[in-house]
């Protein structure tokens, strides 16, 4: 599979996405500049995390005009697949690509360790090698991954069960204890609601080698991979 | 002299003048010499900064040739903007360790940030890719809110500018005592991965080449921040504060990428950053390292500030900005890239054969020096030296007169919330420690570990020090520093291959400062000699000293080792119940210097452990074959609070499942603190599968290394039972895993009055 | 022209950082603080003389870049130069 | 009382955030944006009622905390309520 990685100015997991795709996973992956405006080729999209621009107005406020984007948002038209990684969820909310938007952690600083995250859909194109309920360790790296939205929206989110992952304990319980940032709902990832963009602020790619004692991370990519094959006759070109 | 020289404004400059700029009358006679004249004001600045003790290390270079900088893995050693050491498969690691105290002291968050700007520039200057930095940071107790302001400032500087680089912050080190409330210290370290062929080096070689300008445009900030480190703080300083420079971690991290892609198309002959001393310091040290010349128009230089004097164009540090030389042709595209990232550029002048530094405004000479005389022909110094007169009684310590420990399951939980042991995690938190995918082993064990994509290997990395050591017997404090560090590597499953050192002491003007400086450095280099263990960059920094009070000696040392298998990894915490609990090395009578006096007892004397070098050395190579041959579950060093703390550490540290240990140890003829708490050097704690005893109990008694079963890991408390002759049981302690847990966790949190989720 | 903006969180959008600094500043003791919201106020230099031209561009700005309207409200003020 | 409190980057000091943003209102086609600089606006709900005494604690608070005094400035606006 062709997997398109959007370079930002800032974006720093761009590369570790790449490493993932190519070296863990045995698929092509391809850099794009954000300067570019096709993503023709590609089979899915990642949007990396990092900090675009310096992060310096409001997460992903400023990457989300890059020429590149008009291409990703076709590409989502289209059905194509987008996962936005950390900044790259923030930019897909900024860019209105996901509802909602991102407010600095309830403890105001930076966080940087392993979080347990509960898959409440099972049934996407992100999470199909998942059981429904599984726990999965993922790491988590932001300052600002309290995730906000109006009641409506979170009620539809609910109820077109579009949030994927919840932060929950090491044993799947869904407290307020196991949320790291405040998220309301306790949400770490929702999906778009036909179901093909995917944004979550943990960081799979840095779960997906044994050598970094964790690969919990994989299930997300090899989900992505099958139903990638599975749709590759729909596939849009 | 050339024709132009007629047109150098010629101010006269008073005495006064002169003295502002830090010099001596005695190094102004050698300005008139070097030049034949007298100098203008822009030069009076130039030679001001580049003669300052930060830029020419005028107090310390005569001393610092004592370290041994060779061995067979050395690509670089001192003298260039980072050392590099060869890591095998075509690589080289290029690391070094700089200090940002004063600036973090004026403002905590910037200072900090730009420190973390700094040693990264010093690293990707090189041509490599940073993929770890480690921070070194000392600050006054945390019970004045002023201390709590200075830490949590800082540390959120550090973490503000590395997470947005997207280089990890992979480990470090904090201790706390109130010497450093008025000059805390900010260390940081720096490592990077280049092809070593491809190693870049800060040479204007080749007259008729373009020099480029690149970076941020520049701004009045921080003009003289050279001159301000080479100076004492009083409360006047207060006036420097406008001096501020702040930090742009996103236009640096353009600036890192547009680098590397100039590597990676070979269009650069020479590239350097612009620390202290900017423009200046940056144009005529790769002048003098080529033994050329540089001629400058700094009318050309990008700006941030109108009206900006050619003075202050010369003398600004502002931050990320780099200057290069490149041959005729080459240089369009390295503006291209330049345009790509979104960065300013322009060619700002060309290399000459003069060997002068010659700046011009527009058509104007404003300064004409000769460059070397700037960056290698600053004045020497050879500073009287004496040990003060306290050094006695700071080293007396009469343990008669105090009571042994009562109570040692009370202290052991007082030493581990003493926030110099307790965990650091609120800091590392904060810091994104695992961004580039190569972090192993993540902050919380005794030495950080990297793997190398591409390889089978990885790089384990620690800066340690410890300035009561040092304070009380300068030479032992420097050589247990190496030792540490190294044991801290060898741990992990490191073989010790290169070290950086930032040296923070008082004024060097003063005897007892200098004498502190040259015996530390005199341990160091005898440590690392035995060890051999090559020095291969380092930085000083004098003058941490407020209203005349010297902080504590504090040599920090930042060591990088090499482990060839990423199988062969170990960490500090149990990891199965069964295992068995050894101690490699010996306890002696060893309290003089130790946390648990100072938090005790509230005293900071006495002698420092005694350090047996070879022991050391044996230590290290039997460990290491050990760890090699996959029979170590777990390794942890003995350090600051002594044998307890360790095992409590070895039992509540896993990042996610503690362990309880059944522990016997008998008395021998030391006092029980002595015993449990004493910091006797060359010491680990080890822990072994049933199955593997014979084979490590043959290793090691064939090495020579004392050994000692002191238990096994468990589900359960731990429990050390102390036992004198006959097996007579002296005292016991039995601590549930969360008390001690709990206090090791939160206790840092809970003095800055905070939550921690 | 120099232009300032004001973009502030909606009413009712919990504000993280307004109730950290209240709190300090309780700490602190200024006990009289009740509330505290925090926003972000910019100054910008427009090269531009017709003021209808420039409130234009400017709400533009806003609903583009400098305000994410989800949650927060944006004013601007135009001071003639 | 309503306080309303400004605070911005001294002079001379770098904004690299002023700077992204200027620079992504220009990609954005505001070509006219020739500089910003980035502040604070802070909003506090005080409960006093003598101005003399608020100006002096809104003094201090805001060289205590809410500004930086070594790289910002600040400036208030009491609004009586
Ligand atoms: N400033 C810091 N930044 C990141 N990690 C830190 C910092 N200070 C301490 N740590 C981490 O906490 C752990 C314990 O540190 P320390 O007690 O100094 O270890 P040791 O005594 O073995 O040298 C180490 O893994 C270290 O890297
Ligand atoms: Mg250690």
């Amino acid at each position: 599979m062709n997997i398109g990685i959007i370079v930002f100015p800032g974006s720093n997991c761009d590369r570790d996405c790449a490493h993932v795709f190519s070296e863990v996973m045995g698929q092509a992956s391809h850099l794009i500049w954000h300067q570019d405006t096709s993503v023709k080729g590609m089979d899915a999209i990642i949007l990396p995390g990092g900090f675009s621009y310096g992060d310096y107005l409001r997460t992903g406020s400023i990457a989300r005009f890059s020429p590149i984007m008009d291409a990703v948002a076709e590409f989502a038209g289209r059905g194509g697949m987008v996962l936005g990684i950390c900044n790259g969820f923030q930019i897909l909310l900024e860019a209105g690509l996901l509802p909602g938007v991102m407010l600095r952690n309830r403890a105001l600083s930076f966080i940087c360790e392993d979080a347990y995250v509960r898959v409440e859909n099972a049934d996407t194109p992100f999470t199909n090698q998942c059981k429904p309920g599984q726990v999965l360790r993922l790491p988590i790296a932001h300052a600002d991954g309290n995730y906000f939205t109006d009641p409506v929206t979170l009620s539809a989110l609910q109820a077109n069960a579009q949030i994927v992952f919840r932060y929950c304990d090491r044993d799947g319980h869904v407290t307020s204890q196991a949320n790291p940032n405040g998220s309301l709902d306790n949400i770490a990832g929702i999906r778009n609601s036909a179901g093909n963009v995917l944004g979550l602020m943990p960081h799979p790619e840095r779960g997906a080698e044994s050598v970094l004692h964790n690969e919990d991370g994989v299930t997300l990519f090899r989900s992505m991979l099958s139903a990638l094959e599975k749709n590759k006759i729909r596939q849009p070109v | 002299m050339t024709d132009q020289s007629k047109a150098l404004p010629q101010l006269p400059l008073t005495q006064e003048i002169i003295e502002q700029h830090g010099l001596s009358e005695e190094e102004y006679q050698q300005i008139l010499k070097h030049l034949g004249r007298e100098p203008n004001l822009t030069e009076l600045g130039i030679f001001s900064v580049m003669w300052s003790e930060h830029c020419s290390y005028k107090s310390s270079r005569v001393h610092l040739k004592r370290f041994p900088t060779e061995g067979e893995r050395v690509v670089q050693g001192p003298g260039e903007n980072a050392g590099a050491v060869d890591i095998g498969d075509g690589f080289a690691a290029v690391f070094k360790m700089e200090s940002h105290n004063h600036p973090s002291f004026i403002e905590p968050f910037q200072g900090a940030a730009t420190g973390v700007g700094g040693i990264l520039r010093d690293i990707f200057t090189m041509g490599a890719r940073p993929i770890a930095l480690l921070n070194s940071l000392r600050f006054g107790e945390l019970d004045l809110p002023q201390n709590q302001h200075l830490f949590k400032g800082v540390v959120s500087g550090i973490s503000s500018y590395g997470n947005c680089m997207g280089v990890p912050t992979v480990g470090g080190e904090i201790a706390f005592n109130d010497i450093y409330s008025k000059n805390p210290l900010v260390n940081v370290f720096c490592l990077g991965i280049v092809k070593k062929d491809r190693l870049l080096r800060g040479l204007a070689k080749g007259a008729g080449n373009q020099v480029l300008y690149i970076g941020a445009k520049t701004g009045r900030d921080g003009i003289h921040g050279a001159t301000m480190a080479s100076d004492s703080f009083d409360d006047a300083s207060e006036k420097k504060r406008p001096n501020v420079q702040v930090g742009d971690p996103f236009l640096e991290k353009l600036l890192l990428e547009a680098c590397l892609e100039f590597l990676e198309q070979d269009l650069l002959v020479g590239i350097q950053d612009m620390g202290a001393a900017g423009l200046t310091s940056s144009s005529c040290e790769m002048a003098s390292r080529a033994g050329t010349g540089i001629e400058m128009d700094v009318a050309k230089v990008p700006r941030r500030e109108p009206q900006m004097t050619p003075y202050e164009v010369l003398l600004s540090e502002s931050q990320e900005r780099m200057l290069l030389v490149a041959q005729p042709g080459k240089e369009e595209a390295v503006l291209a890239i330049c345009r790509k990232w979104g960065i300013d550029a322009a060619v700002v002048g060309q290399v000459t054969g003069d060997g002068l530094l010659r700046v011009k405004e527009g058509n104007k000479v404003v300064a004409e020096i000769p460059a070397h005389a700037l960056a290698e022909e600053g004045p020497r110094y050879e500073r009287p030296a004496a040990p003060p007169q306290y050094q006695e009684f700071l080293q007396s310590l009469n343990l008669d007169a105090l009571p042994d420990v009562k109570d040692p399951a009370e202290v052991l939980l007082k030493l581990l919330g003493s926030p110099t042991i307790a965990s650091k995690r609120w800091v590392f938190r904060q810091y994104d420690h695992m961004v580039g995918t190569n972090t192993v082993v993540c902050p919380g064990s005794d030495a950080a570990v990297v793997r190398i994509k591409g390889t089978t290997k990885a790089l384990a990395m620690t800066t340690d020090g410890n300035s009561r050591y040092c304070l009380l017997n300068p030479y032992l404090g420097g050589g247990l520093a190496v030792a540490e560090a190294a044991r801290n590597l060898v741990c992990a499953g490191a073989q010790p291959i290169g070290v950086t050192d930032c040296l923070n002491f008082g004024n060097p003007e003063r005897p007892d400062v200098m004498w502190q400086f040259i015996m530390a450095v005199e341990g160091i280099a005898d440590a690392c000699r035995t060890l051999e263990i090559p020095v291969v960059s380092g930085n000083v920094s004098f003058y941490n000293e407020t209203n005349g009070l010297s902080i504590y000696p504090t040599p920090i040392l930042g060591m990088v080792g090499l482990i060839e298998r990423q199988e062969a990894i170990t960490t500090q915490w149990f990891k199965h119940p069964g295992d068995r609990i050894f101690l490699l090395g010996e306890t002696k009578e060893d309290l003089g210097g130790t946390e648990y006096l100072k938090v005790i007892h509230a005293r900071e004397q006495g002698s420092p452990p005694w350090l047996d070098l070879d022991l050391e050395k044996n230590l290290h190579s039997c460990l290491l074959t050990l760890i090699r041959n996959e029979l170590v579950e777990s390794a942890h060093d003995c350090s600051e609070g002594g044998l307890l703390v360790t095992l409590a550490e070895s039992c509540v540290t896993h990042p996610s499942a503690p362990f309880g240990a059944n522990v016997i140890i008998s008395q021998q003829r030391l006092r029980l603190d002595s015993l449990l708490f004493g910091e006797s050097p060359s010491r680990v704690l080890v822990s072994i599968r049933p199955q593997h005893v014979d084979q490590v109990l043959e290793t090691v008694q064939h090495a020579g290394v004392p050994i000692t079963l002191l238990g096994e890991v468990t589900q359960g408390n731990m429990d050390v039972t102390v036992q004198g002759p006959h097996e007579h049981p002296v005292c016991q302690v039995s601590l549930p895993l969360s008390d001690m847990a709990d206090q090791w966790h939160h206790s840092l949190a809970r003095q800055l009055g905070v939550e921690q989720a | 022209m120099k232009v300032k903006i004001f973009v502030t969180l909606k009413n009712g959008i919990l504000d993280p950082q307004g109730r950290a600094i209240q709190q300090s500043l309780q700490t602190l003791g200024f006990s009289t603080v009740e509330e505290v919201r925090i926003g972000k106020f910019m100054e910008l230099d427009l090269n531009e003389t017709n003021t209808a031209s420039a409130e234009n561009k400017i709400k533009s700005m806003c609903e583009k870049l400098l305000a994410n309207t989800v949650i927060e409200d944006y004013r601007y003020e135009i001071l003639e130069t």
